[in-house]
């Protein structure tokens, strides 16, 4: 717990000191484009995460007495590495005017804006690649993502039941509500063309890109900006927003869920767990 | 490593490196070649020399032949953009009618400079010389990361580059090399758009390296050798 | 053409400016953007420097600036011999005009006769 | 939409302080300017029978679709219309022009032109920055000449000012932004209080001088308006606007710098040549200097800031005074606002009131002015003072010539003897209806002296130099007249519509000639801003055989940019409305046949000397057609005949449509036109004519 938070605060701390960093070079010395000058970063943030990945131990979910351990530390670390580089990368990709959006900010926070973005860029290509490897190395950790044949049925349903239609009941959720699993999808693709097109962005700061491609790249970045943050708009405020979420969401920062949360929320999955068998993603204990 | 890897378990049998080894392998890996190419490309490599070929023609104007009509400027952006706009337009024509004659007129073209600033500052290669065209100092649009490193860098004032709030990128003087809207062709090798409306004829275009005078303009004389001209009295050459 | 000398107080009355309420040889300035106006002299200095000597092409060339200063050289002579009392002079420009030619023709002829004579007067005044 | 139109018109209500916007589309049929301006006037004053400075006056200052765009002469003209305060027995409704960057930058802050409502309780300007218009507290401002009103408006627009640099026009990186100085029209210092006088100045020289419209502003407690654009305005065809501009540089100077052979000084020169010296003291350096987007370049700008701009008449000029004393004067003149053209009849006339010792120390007129040295600097500097100030007869004249001579009880007996050259509405005489019989005629049954050379240049002033030195034109007579006949569309099919002989001006050819000069100038001039400085060109020493751009060039350039499919006549005929509702509104206004009747000079006095005894005449030489021949003739010396000016007015109310009783169009020919709702105003008011 205390290596835990000493970890987070860790992270945290150096996030925003790179922020304040990107500010800061803006004003002082209008000529550095963190882009330019710190380009190597973007590739060794990605290794970064695939390294740590590959250094992690992870602890499978379990019934502890009246709570579930959800979320082990790895769990929390690439979810809100991932998430809160999302969000700096949609405020600061809109500030600078997606399309045929005006920017709304002066030259100089243009410049302040971009640097921002890139160390948003460093985080979240550390949080994506280090969730990538981990679920590389446990296809489990990546299967429990994906839809199954009950994905239509279940989500008429769960959602049926939410709007107060009492003809439904609450399905038997598995670790993810098949809803999440089906938006997991959408997150996946406008991820995998965010960071594709980002990348080639960058080494457009490196090498000779050809126009038409950046002129194909540029575009598709922002449509897929867009996605991304419907997907983000959407997970918020299932998962923080509506109260229906917050034991969840405190989850996300305590790693466990009350039992009886979880027993009406995900019958599916705690019946696994209690059935006791190897629970699902029990691949690296 | 003290516990037990159960992801063995999952492994076809008699493979060799497992799917952990392989990923740490990689990321542990990837991340020294990159700072080892890094520190070598720091150690071991040259910076890098900035030379590029002279621009293959020039703007000249002649600021005591201006009558500040500023047609010049309305053609530019009629056949860049299809509107006229002061504000598109890549040669800008400043005037002060309560000043003296000179001073009462600036006429800002680029100068397809020998060193050209805008390229040199241009992080990503979006404005840049182009081979294609006589090597005319321009912006590729679809490049540009609208930092405008360029309208900064020019040294002349107005900035030569200019920014494209429409469309949201820099742009330059092309010599007319890209003109979707005039059915002329254009660039060093052909017509430029100011200099064939200019009606006093106080803008023309010359391959040979002008001299490169005053910010207001050359120090050259496109008129008044002209019978026509000393007609009309003006006592100025 | 030359001149007869002139004494002192026929340099004062040649050069003298006509009463308000004598005659005073009328004549226009017309412009091409403004129009024509009529105008009136009193003394000889005043049609001296009235008098341009130009051609049509320079005229014409000046646009909508271009302008004609025009009097009618018999009355000139006319109102040189009556109101100036200058007979020699009015002599000399009518004989100037007898060529028959137009107008613009005669003018560097006509300023120059009354440039002569108010330089001569000029030169008599500023003996003593 | 491209089509060369920003899209909408700015109103502006003054006593309400709100700003509105019309859809130009609702007002697109009458092409822009003059036509737009007419007929938002029609639909927007509640009642045209108040004077000037009545709140309910309607000012509309118009730019049109050629406005800002390479259509040469016509991108930089804006037109100022509204009820005017220098024409008499009453202030007609009536319209000024002026050059310079005003309506370009109007387009490119995507405004087609700007309507000024009622009256502001506090003294302002209006600044326009694109789509973003404010009205400014203008009480510093008030009492300040054009020129210094200016400079303090565009350090406040830009935030300090003009440095040559790029300016950001609000704060963000996308936001607009120029290097340009906004363009600021401007009253004098206090205009209300000489209103007649009063021009409304933009940049150095460019003046809408005639119907007082400075002081039309001031009584609506307004300085000025500035106006800065940073947008565009798309154009149809730029490949073709490209085109036909740099086919009309073939009929300038512009386009033929190097045919020595053809130069102007050698041949027959255009209308509009760059700007000359001869406005200038011996020496001065100059540049030329034109209005946006044109190929002529009129004006000129000088090393001493001397005559910045101004042209023409600017430079008014009374005998003797040489042009170092012009250009003193004349700079003066645009600080103060005053109108050029009131001071050029104001000369004459004072020198006859000093001739007849009727003015001076302790004379009936009592007045300190140095009148002994009325070509010195000092005479017209303190002559305009006083106007300005009220001060000696300055109090008196800024009344209004009209007005003063009246008072003083001069008018009748000046006008008789034409010593008040007020040739017709108190407006002062500029070329003679006399002899040039399109001029007074056009003025007569117009609201002002027209000021539209198109005739002026080619069948009077050039025929008259050559004349003066014995020669003829290198275009004959006759060939003049075909040419001419060919460019005149409606009326091609009339060889003799230049006949200025005794008996042509009283023809029913000069009432097509009339008719055809107010419908063209009324659309092609007044609605698209073609510069009467550039058009109509009729005979032009670089067109195939001396035949000039007119009738072809101005739909070039309209089609290309606008995208339409216009012809000549389809322009002429807009105009012809356009003329019509003119009418329609002067007539609500009170006019009637009888009283469209020159001043009594006009017919009583040849355009002769007023010195007894010593015959004069201004020379005058103008095409004739007589006995079955062309030639240049003197028309000089002629009087107008009462009755035959009469028959003329009935030939040419017929040729209009119009009641020949009361000079009213008839419903027909108004509903011919579209205006039926204009044929039931006058018909409520029984001012319809009778078929």
């Amino acid at each position: 717990m205390g290596r835990r938070l000493l970890i987070a605060v860790i992270i945290v701390a150096a996030f925003i000191l790179g922020v304040i960093y990107a500010w800061r070079i803006t004003f002082i010395d209008g000529t550095e484009l963190l882009f330019d000058s710190g380009w190597w970063l973007v590739l060794l943030a990605p290794l970064a995460g695939i390294l740590a990945a590959g250094l992690t131990r992870r602890t499978d979910p379990v019934i502890e007495g009246d709570r579930v351990l959800r979320h082990d530390g790895p769990a929390m670390l690439e979810h809100w590495t991932h998430g809160v580089g999302t969000l700096v990368l949609l405020v600061t990709g809109f500030a600078l005017g997606a399309f045929f959006i005006p920017s709304l900010l002066t030259q100089r926070q243009v410049w302040a804006a971009m640097n921002v973005h890139f160390v948003a860029v460093v985080v979240f290509l550390f949080g994506t690649f280090y969730y990538g490897a981990n679920a590389f190395m446990s296809g489990e950790r990546f299967r429990e993502h994906l839809p199954t044949k009950n994905a239509f049925k279940f989500t008429v349903q769960h959602y049926g039941r939410l709007l107060g239609n009492k003809k439904y009941d609450m399905p038997p959720e598995e670790k993810y509500f098949e809803s999440e699993k089906l938006a997991f999808l959408l997150a996946l693709a406008s991820t995998g063309l965010i960071i594709v097109t980002g990348l080639i962005k960058v080494a457009a700061h490196v090498f000779d890109v050809p126009g038409w491609v950046m002129f194909v790249v540029t575009p598709t970045h922002d449509v897929a900006m867009v996605a991304m943050a419907v997907f983000f708009v959407a997970h918020v405020l299932f998962a923080a927003i509506l109260p229906m979420g917050w034991p969840m969401l405190r989850s996300m920062f305590t790693g466990y869920l009350p039992l009886d949360n979880a027993k009406t929320e995900h019958a599916g999955w705690v019946a696994d767990l209690e059935a006791n068998k190897p629970a699902p993603g029990d691949s690296a204990s | 490593m003290g516990d037990i890897d159960k992801t063995k378990g999952t492994e076809p049998e008699g493979k060799v490196v497992s799917r952990r080894e392989f990923v740490t392998g990689l990321g542990g890996v990837g991340l020294g070649a990159v700072i080892g190419g890094l520190l070598g490309q720091g150690f071991f490599t040259p910076d890098k020399v900035f030379a590029i070929p002279a621009s293959g023609g020039y703007l000249l104007v002649d600021t005591k032949k201006c009558a500040g009509c500023t047609s010049c400027m309305m053609a530019c952006s009629l056949v860049h953009h299809g509107q006229v706009n002061y504000s598109l337009s890549r040669i800008q024509i400043t005037q002060n009618s309560f000043a003296a004659f000179p001073n009462d007129i600036s006429m800002a073209m680029c100068r397809q400079c020998p060193f050209p600033a805008c390229v040199e500052v241009c992080p990503t290669g979006a404005c840049h010389v182009d081979t294609a065209n006589g090597n005319v100092r321009t912006v590729d649009e679809a490049k540009c990361i609208g930092c405008e490193r360029c309208v900064n860098a020019c040294p002349f004032t107005p900035s030569r580059a200019l920014w494209n709030g429409a469309d949201k990128h820099a742009q330059k003087c092309d010599l007319c090399a890209d003109t979707p809207f005039w059915n002329e062709k254009g660039g060093p090798g052909g017509k430029q758009a100011c200099a064939t409306v200019c009606a006093m004829k106080a803008i023309s275009f010359t391959k040979d390296v002008p001299v490169q005078g005053a910010d207001t303009g050359y120090n050259v004389d496109l008129g008044s050798t002209s019978k026509v001209w000393q007609g009309f009295g003006f006592n100025v050459g | 053409m030359a001149l007869k000398k002139v004494g002192r107080e026929e340099a004062l009355r040649f050069t003298r400016v006509v009463e308000s309420d004598e005659l005073r040889l009328p004549g226009s300035q017309i412009a091409a953007g403004a129009g024509g106006v009529f105008v009136t002299f009193g003394s000889l200095a005043e049609v001296e420097a009235f008098l341009v000597p130009t051609t049509p092409e320079e005229i014409l060339a000046s646009g909508m600036q271009g302008r004609l200063n025009h009097l009618d050289p018999p009355s000139l002579a006319m109102w040189v011999r009556d109101m100036i009392g200058d007979s020699e002079l009015a002599d000399a420009l009518d004989e100037v005009v007898a060529s028959g030619r137009a107008f613009g023709l005669l003018v560097p002829e006509m300023k120059e006769l009354l440039a002569e004579r108010l330089a001569q007067c000029e030169a008599v005044l500023a003996e003593e | 939409m491209a089509n060369g139109y920003a899209g909408k018109i700015l109103k502006v209500d003054l006593t309400t302080k709100t700003i509105g916007e019309i859809p130009t589309s609702q007002y697109e049929q009458w092409g822009g300017g003059h036509g737009m301006g007419s007929a938002i006037f029609w639909d927007l004053c509640e009642d045209p029978t108040v004077d000037g400075t009545d709140p309910k006056n309607v000012v509309t200052i118009m730019a049109g679709p050629l406005s800002g765009t390479l259509a040469s002469g016509a991108a930089g003209r804006t037109e100022v219309q509204g009820i005017g305060l220098q024409s008499m027995p009453r202030g007609w409704f009536t319209r000024s022009n002026f050059g310079g960057r005003f309506s370009t930058h109007l387009k490119y802050a995507g405004w087609d032109g700007i309507v000024i409502l009622g009256k502001s309780d506090k003294q302002v300007w209006l600044n326009i920055v694109d789509g973003k218009v404010t009205l400014e507290d203008a009480t510093s401002l008030w009492g300040l000449d054009t020129h210094a009103t200016q400079q303090k408006i565009w350090a406040s627009v830009l935030g300090a000012p003009p440095a040559g640099n790029w300016d950001t026009l609000g704060t963000t990186r996308d936001s607009g932004r120029s290097t340009q100085r906004p363009a600021v029209l401007s009253a004098g210092p206090n205009a209300e209080k000489f209103g007649p006088w009063a021009s409304l100045v933009h940049d150095g020289g460019n003046g809408a001088g005639q119907g007082g419209f400075g002081g039309v502003f001031a009584s609506k407690n307004l300085k000025a308006v500035s106006v800065l654009g940073t947008g565009g305005i798309e154009v149809a065809d730029p490949n073709a606007l490209m085109q036909a501009r740099t086919w009309l540089m073939g009929y300038a100077v512009a386009g033929n710098w190097d045919n020595q052979g053809k130069n102007v000084a050698g041949n027959w020169p255009l209308p509009a040549n760059p700007g000359t010296a001869s406005s200038f003291p011996k020496g001065t350096a100059l540049r030329p200097q034109g209005c946006a987007g044109c190929v002529r370049m009129c004006r000129c700008r000088s090393d001493k800031i001397m005559g910045n701009d101004s042209m023409c008449v600017d430079f008014f000029t009374t005998a003797g005074a040489t042009p170092e004393v012009n250009v003193v004067w004349t700079d003066l003149m645009q600080k103060l606002g005053l109108n050029a053209f009131n001071l050029v009849g104001l000369f004459p006339w004072l020198r006859g009131l000093v001739a007849e010792g009727a003015i001076g120390k302790g004379k009936a007129i009592d007045s300190s002015l140095p009148f002994e040295q009325m070509t010195s600097v000092a005479f017209g500097v303190d002559l305009m003072n006083s106007i300005v100030n009220q001060t000696d007869i300055g109090k008196d004249l800024a009344l209004g010539l009209w007005q003063c001579a009246q008072k003083w009880g001069r008018l009748d007996k000046d006008l008789a003897t034409g010593m008040l050259p007020l040739q017709e509405w108190g407006y002062v005489h500029h070329y003679d209806g006399r002899t040039e019989a399109e001029w007074g005629y056009g003025c007569l049954l117009g609201d002002r002296d027209i000021n539209e050379h198109d005739f002026n240049w080619i069948c009077y002033w050039t025929p008259t130099i050559w004349a003066a030195y014995g020669m003829t034109p290198l275009v004959t007579a006759q060939r003049m007249a075909e040419i001419m006949s060919k460019q005149m569309i409606p009326y091609s099919d009339e060889p003799n519509l230049i006949d200025y002989s005794d008996a042509g001006i009283y023809s029913e050819t000069m009432a097509k000639t009339t008719a055809w000069h107010r419908h063209y100038t009324r659309y092609y001039k007044q609605a698209l801003g073609f510069c009467d400085w550039n058009w109509a060109d009729f005979v032009n020493p670089y067109g195939p055989d001396f035949v000039g751009a007119t009738s072809i060039g101005e739909p070039k350039f309209f089609n290309a940019v606008t995208g339409k499919n216009q012809t000549f006549a389809e322009g002429m005929e807009i105009g012809r409305k356009i003329w019509n509702l003119d009418r329609a509104v002067w007539i609500l206004q009170g006019r009637t046949r009888d009283m469209e009747v020159f001043s009594d000079y006009m017919y009583d006095v040849a355009a002769t000397a007023k010195t007894p005894g010593i015959p004069y005449e201004m020379p005058y030489t103008m095409p004739v057609f007589e006995n079955g021949a062309w030639s240049y003739k003197s028309v000089a010396g002629r009087k107008l005949d009462r009755q035959k000016v009469e028959d003329f007015k009935t030939l040419f109310f017929k040729l209009e449509g119009w009641d020949t009783k009361t000079g009213w169009p008839t419903r027909k020919t108004l509903e011919d036109l579209g205006l039926k709702n204009v044929a039931d105003k006058l018909q409520g008011a029984g001012k319809l004519g009778a078929a």
